[in-house]
């Protein structure tokens, strides 16, 4: 007991030399005098136990976070404009989904921030941290750059559902456009919500947010449900919150309408011939032609296709030749 | 409810705070609080008042009508004019001085750093500790606030909150005995963590004494016996370490730290044994 | 993933499908018992609490039973984590081995019906036979009917295409007999005839059956296996090697570069119409419904 | 059509460039008002159990009950410099219940049993009263119910019972769903200033 005491003692003392104690704590009564009793007071060689206050997630966690994020959109980047190989991106989501979803336990995420920076916008009270910043831009200017390329793996939410496609059926067009506009009004009423006066204030998308209770395994029973059951039609139709309710999504679905180099299916590369437009589970492909602003880089365009095929075959068979 | 009047002295006069209060033997009421001292006449009417170096902590008066004012590392000795005469400081045994008694040739000075009382003479020189049942320390006083009285025979209560009792000393420090115990539901006995927290004696040797959460004012017989609740409901809860004085008539003088003001409790003739 | 055969994907599927639902099940099941029992459990603590505070007798009983629902919500956490873990890894299976199912599954043989959907032309003239006096088309003899394109086409060696080529629209092939009729007014050469007619592709010298069926051999048939569905031909209509027209003369197996439906390979054409999504099987049997048709 | 596609080429760049503008001069607006500090704390200054003033009120559980976590990420946490060590804490035991033979309450506060009371230092073996007491949180079962820190404040108590976000469990959600619950609005993520 008193072994452990004092190793518990050595471990803070280590602790609190990496950083200065959290003082916001720490916060004065006002006493006349010292009230505790002193440890010459209690006696026999009685130590005062130091209260452990584990710090919060370093700095340095935090900008290695970031650096990461925009490693795997780098990452995806590459898998899905240059290497276009599929086996690639589903790598990249499996490594996503464990590391900002089930290990980072999917907090702070950019989809979340808009909240954030809608409220730093409005309320000159609150301020947002680097790292949120960091976490909202990085997407945008990817999309500006390569398209969504972090709905394609990086985004431990589409990562997940990105995962579990196993049969998707095709939405009908006129379907999928109609619900498409639902992301717009979840957009519009989380803003809204965010930048009501602090004491109505609430962050609708995150109390909402459907899969941040799995990557938890905890959390209200109803959202966990909803998680489940979206996880569920996600089987059967592709990215059900991607495609219609992600409100960051409808962000980067302008942001990558203007990008410099976009997912895309050429005829130079490609075959051309359609088999493509069956295997893309979320109704992006029209006229053969990847649609940048609904494309989430997930290449399976590219495993349908027969030209990579081929360069599949040929490549296996270069060795033994 | 026996209060027959709730009669309230000293409103307004203080800003921050109302830490004690004293009684001389013409019923002229001391206060501290601020950093003043301010004495009122019986009947309430503000008649003198004057700065003190440091927030005063408590107040004592003398036979000579001097006036001693407990502060922070130091206590000092005004005349009846207010003009200083004295300041006591003795580093190492004066911290925050909580109470001050005064008798024949004896002073006795409360330290709630220490948690010691000091006895001291009339001239300043230290004599002995008074409260060292504990090997390592003196009372058991988690509230901040040592607070005693003396008796006709020059014997010390003093209130002991984190045991629960009052005890009784000689001025050479031997312990006589306490009463008390704890109970948080028997009016009986001292509820909550620590208390009472300052107590008052009054001419036939009654203790009073007060209580924080709930506050409240109870009266002991002087062999320790329950006699009542004098008041449970008439001070802020927030309302801790209330300092006490009795006169000669049995009104109870409570410095209220909150509404900032002497509370001034009486009681129906009749109840009175 | 070569040593997991389809049942044995299907199997793993269902299975870990039924894992997580059990313990999907068993999770809510556990969650609802808890919080079914909550306002009970906090109703006796409020009961044994008030009662603790006059009968001494109680306080024990008060103490076990906080200290009961103290550990029965600590198991209860430590259970839904291991369930969480457990459905998710069942969740990771039943994903993994549905992709290798679905991967492993034949694809479904298009109704006969829908792959015979071609309109064919009974009515087209019996072709495919040496060319006789009395069978060249308009009733003119080959004789006749080189000249008239030699009148059209001029004698020069330049004519040798186009001549080529209407004779080749005539008979679908270039008959010998033809070819050497061509020689006799004109200074095509035998030499150039024979260069030419074997340097285009598009030159038979060989019959072709009443139907030519191009099984396609594009990239993205190529890679669904187009080798095995002329195989499959090749063999079922006995068409020797060397050859490619089976020896009844009604069919044509002709190798062909994309036509341009990937989507639906293995694909083959015969005459406009197009029949994908073949197998060895269905392709036999479009070729068997159509002669059955004709 | 050379033309056509390079005009789309100019707008698609130009608007890119817009955007990359917008993007950066956002970032900046963001940045000037950033903070550094992130993670979720509690003022204990507002928190209605903490509160010196709230007094008479009904203790407040929702630290205990709204957080996602099962088990709260807010403990109690017993402050050792500022305890007064009593010997009948208000927050270890339940000092309005019925006082046993050896002069102690009968009941405990703490619903979860979750605080544990040993006596240190010198101890008198005649008089349990003249000993100082620790009492240390067990922070496996603690879950942040509040009825100690309730307790414990003043003036009852010294105050040296606070709830407190434990960094290592909270998950740092983007919005607390305690914040969101809690009447005094004492959640706030900026309380928290590292250098």
């Amino acid at each position: 007991m008193v072994r452990s005491r004092l190793a518990g003692l050595g471990l803070l003392l280590l602790l609190s030399l990496s950083g200065l104690p959290a003082v916001a704590q720490q916060v004065e009564y006002e006493r006349q005098v010292d009230v505790a009793p002193s440890e010459e007071s209690i006696g026999e060689g009685y130590v005062t136990p130091e209260v452990q206050r584990p710090r919060p997630r370093a700095m340095h966690w935090q900008v290695a976070d970031v650096v990461l994020l925009g490693l795997a959109m780098l990452a995806a980047a590459w898998l899905a404009l240059k290497s276009r190989r599929r086996a690639g991106l589903v790598a990249l989501s499996i490594v996503c989904v464990a590391y900002f979803g089930f290990y980072r336990e999917g907090c702070v995420c950019p989809i979340g921030s808009i909240q954030n920076v809608a409220v730093a916008l409005v309320d000159p009270a609150y301020a947002v941290p680097y790292y949120v910043i960091a976490i909202f831009v990085l997407p945008l200017v990817a999309a500006l750059f390569f398209g969504r390329v972090f709905c394609s793996g990086v985004c431990a939410l589409g990562a997940i559902q990105e995962l579990v496609v196993l049969k998707p059926v095709n939405v009908p067009p006129r379907l999928d456009r109609a619900l498409g506009w639902l992301k717009w009004v979840y957009l519009g009423l989380a803003v809204v919500f965010a930048v009501l006066p602090a004491a109505m204030r609430d962050f609708v998308i995150c109390r909402f947010d459907p899969f941040v209770g799995l990557f938890r395994f905890t959390g209200e029973a109803w959202l966990l449900i909803l998680g489940g059951v979206f996880l569920v039609a996600g089987v059967f139709v592709g990215r059900p919150y991607c495609r219609w309710l992600c409100p960051y999504g409808a962000l980067l679905s302008v942001f990558s309408r203007y990008a410099w180099r976009s997912f895309s299916i050429t005829p130079d590369r490609e075959l051309d011939c359609g088999l493509c437009t069956d295997a893309c589970p979320y109704g992006a492909i029209e006229e053969r032609r990847a649609v940048r602003t609904d494309c989430f880089a997930c290449g399976r365009c590219y495993r349908s296709c027969p030209v990579h095929h081929a360069d599949k075959a040929d490549d296996a068979a270069r060795p033994a030749a | 409810m026996k209060l027959e009047t709730n009669r309230a002295i000293a409103s307004n006069q203080f800003s921050e705070a109302l830490r004690g209060v004293a009684l001389d033997g013409e019923g002229r009421v001391y206060a501290v609080g601020d950093s003043s001292v301010k004495v009122f006449s019986s009947e309430g009417e503000l008649v003198r008042q004057w700065k003190t170096a440091l927030p005063g902590q408590c107040v004592a008066v003398d036979d000579g009508g001097r006036i001693w004012v407990g502060e922070f590392e130091q206590v000092e000795i005004f005349d009846a004019e207010g003009r200083l005469a004295d300041t006591w400081k003795d580093a190492g045994r004066l911290g925050l001085v909580t109470s001050i008694g005064i008798r024949d040739d004896d002073v006795f000075l409360a330290d709630a750093t220490a948690r010691w009382i000091r006895h001291y003479n009339r001239v300043g020189e230290f004599l002995n500790n008074i409260g060292d049942r504990h090997r390592k320390g003196g009372f058991h006083i988690p509230n901040g606030v040592v607070d005693f009285a003396i008796d006709a025979d020059g014997i010390l209560h003093v209130a002991n909150p984190g045991m629960h009792r009052v005890e009784r000393y000689k001025p050479d420090g031997e312990l006589l005995g306490h009463f008390g115990r704890f109970d948080g539901r028997d009016p009986a006995g001292f509820p909550g963590c620590c208390n009472p927290t300052n107590l008052a004696l009054d001419s036939s040797g009654r203790v009073v004494v007060s209580e924080k959460a709930g506050p409240r004012i109870k009266v002991y017989d002087p062999d320790g016996e329950f006699l009542e609740v004098v008041t449970d409901d008439l001070f802020d809860p927030a309302a801790k370490n209330m300092d006490l004085a009795v006169d000669a008539g049995g009104r109870i003088y409570v410095a209220d730290p909150v509404a900032l003001e002497i509370r001034v409790l009486s009681r129906r003739a009749e109840t009175v044994p | 993933m070569r040593y997991f055969s389809q049942r044995v994907a299907l199997r793993v599927t269902v299975a870990a499908a039924g894992v997580a639902g059990l313990l999907t099940v068993g999770l809510i099941g556990d969650w609802a018992v808890g919080a079914v029992h909550a306002p009970g459990d906090k109703a006796l603590v409020e009961e044994l609490e008030e009662a603790a505070k006059t009968d001494h007798e109680v306080s024990q009983q008060l103490h076990d039973e906080r200290e009961r629902q103290t550990l029965a919500s600590v198991d209860r956490k430590d259970r839904a984590r291991v369930a969480a873990w457990l459905l998710l890894v069942s969740g990771g299976v039943f994903v993994a081995a549905g992709k290798r199912f679905m991967a492993l599954r034949p694809q479904r043989l298009p109704s006969l019906d829908r792959l015979v959907d071609v309109r064919f032309d009974t009515a087209a003239p019996a072709i495919g036979k040496r060319p006789r006096t009395d069978e060249s088309g308009n009733g003119e003899t080959p004789l006749e009917f080189v000249a008239r394109l030699v009148e059209q086409h001029g004698a020069g060696r330049e004519a040798a295409i186009p001549i080529l080529q209407a004779i080749q629209n005539h008979y679908r092939y270039l008959p010998d007999e033809a070819l050497r009729r061509v020689c006799e007014p004109t200074e095509i050469t035998p030499a150039q005839i024979a260069g030419t007619s074997s340097f285009y592709a598009q030159f038979r010298r060989s019959p072709v059956g009443r139907h030519v069926v191009r099984v396609c051999h594009g990239t993205a048939c190529h890679v669904a296996a187009a080798e095995r569905i002329t195989e499959e031909l090749r063999r079922h209509l006995e068409i020797k090697d060397g050859n490619d027209t089976d020896p009844r003369r009604l069919f044509t197996i002709d190798k062909v570069a994309c036509v341009g439906c990937c989507s639906l390979a293995p694909v083959m054409m015969i005459e406009e119409e197009t029949a994908g999504r073949l197998t060895p099987a269905s392709a036999r049997q479009v070729l068997d419904a159509l002669e059955l048709r004709s | 059509m050379s033309d056509e596609r390079s005009r789309r080429e100019v707008l698609g760049t130009a608007a890119r460039g817009a955007a990359l503008v917008g993007l950066a001069g956002l970032t900046g607006v963001l940045a000037v008002k950033a903070n550094k500090t992130y993670a979720w704390s509690i003022d204990i200054t507002k928190c209605v159990n903490s509160k010196l003033g709230a007094l008479g009120v009904d203790v407040c559980e929702a630290c205990a009950t709204d957080c996602v976590l099962t088990l709260s990420a807010v403990r109690a946490v017993n402050e050792f410099s500022e305890c007064g060590r009593c010997y009948i804490c208000p927050a270890y035991y339940d000092i309005t219940s019925a006082v046993g033979p050896d002069g102690l309450p009968s009941e405990k506060l703490c619903p979860r049993d979750a605080i544990e009371r040993e006596a240190i230092g010198w101890i008198d073996p005649d008089d349990p009263a003249n000993n100082f007491y620790e009492y240390t949180i067990d922070e496996k079962l603690c879950n942040g119910c509040g009825r100690c820190v309730m307790e414990c404040k003043e003036p009852a108590g010294l105050g040296s019972i606070r709830l407190e976000v434990r960094h290592n469990v909270c998950l740092d959600c983007n919005r607390c769903s305690i914040a969101t619950a809690c009447p005094e609005e004492a959640y706030e993520r900026d309380a928290l200033s590292t250098v």
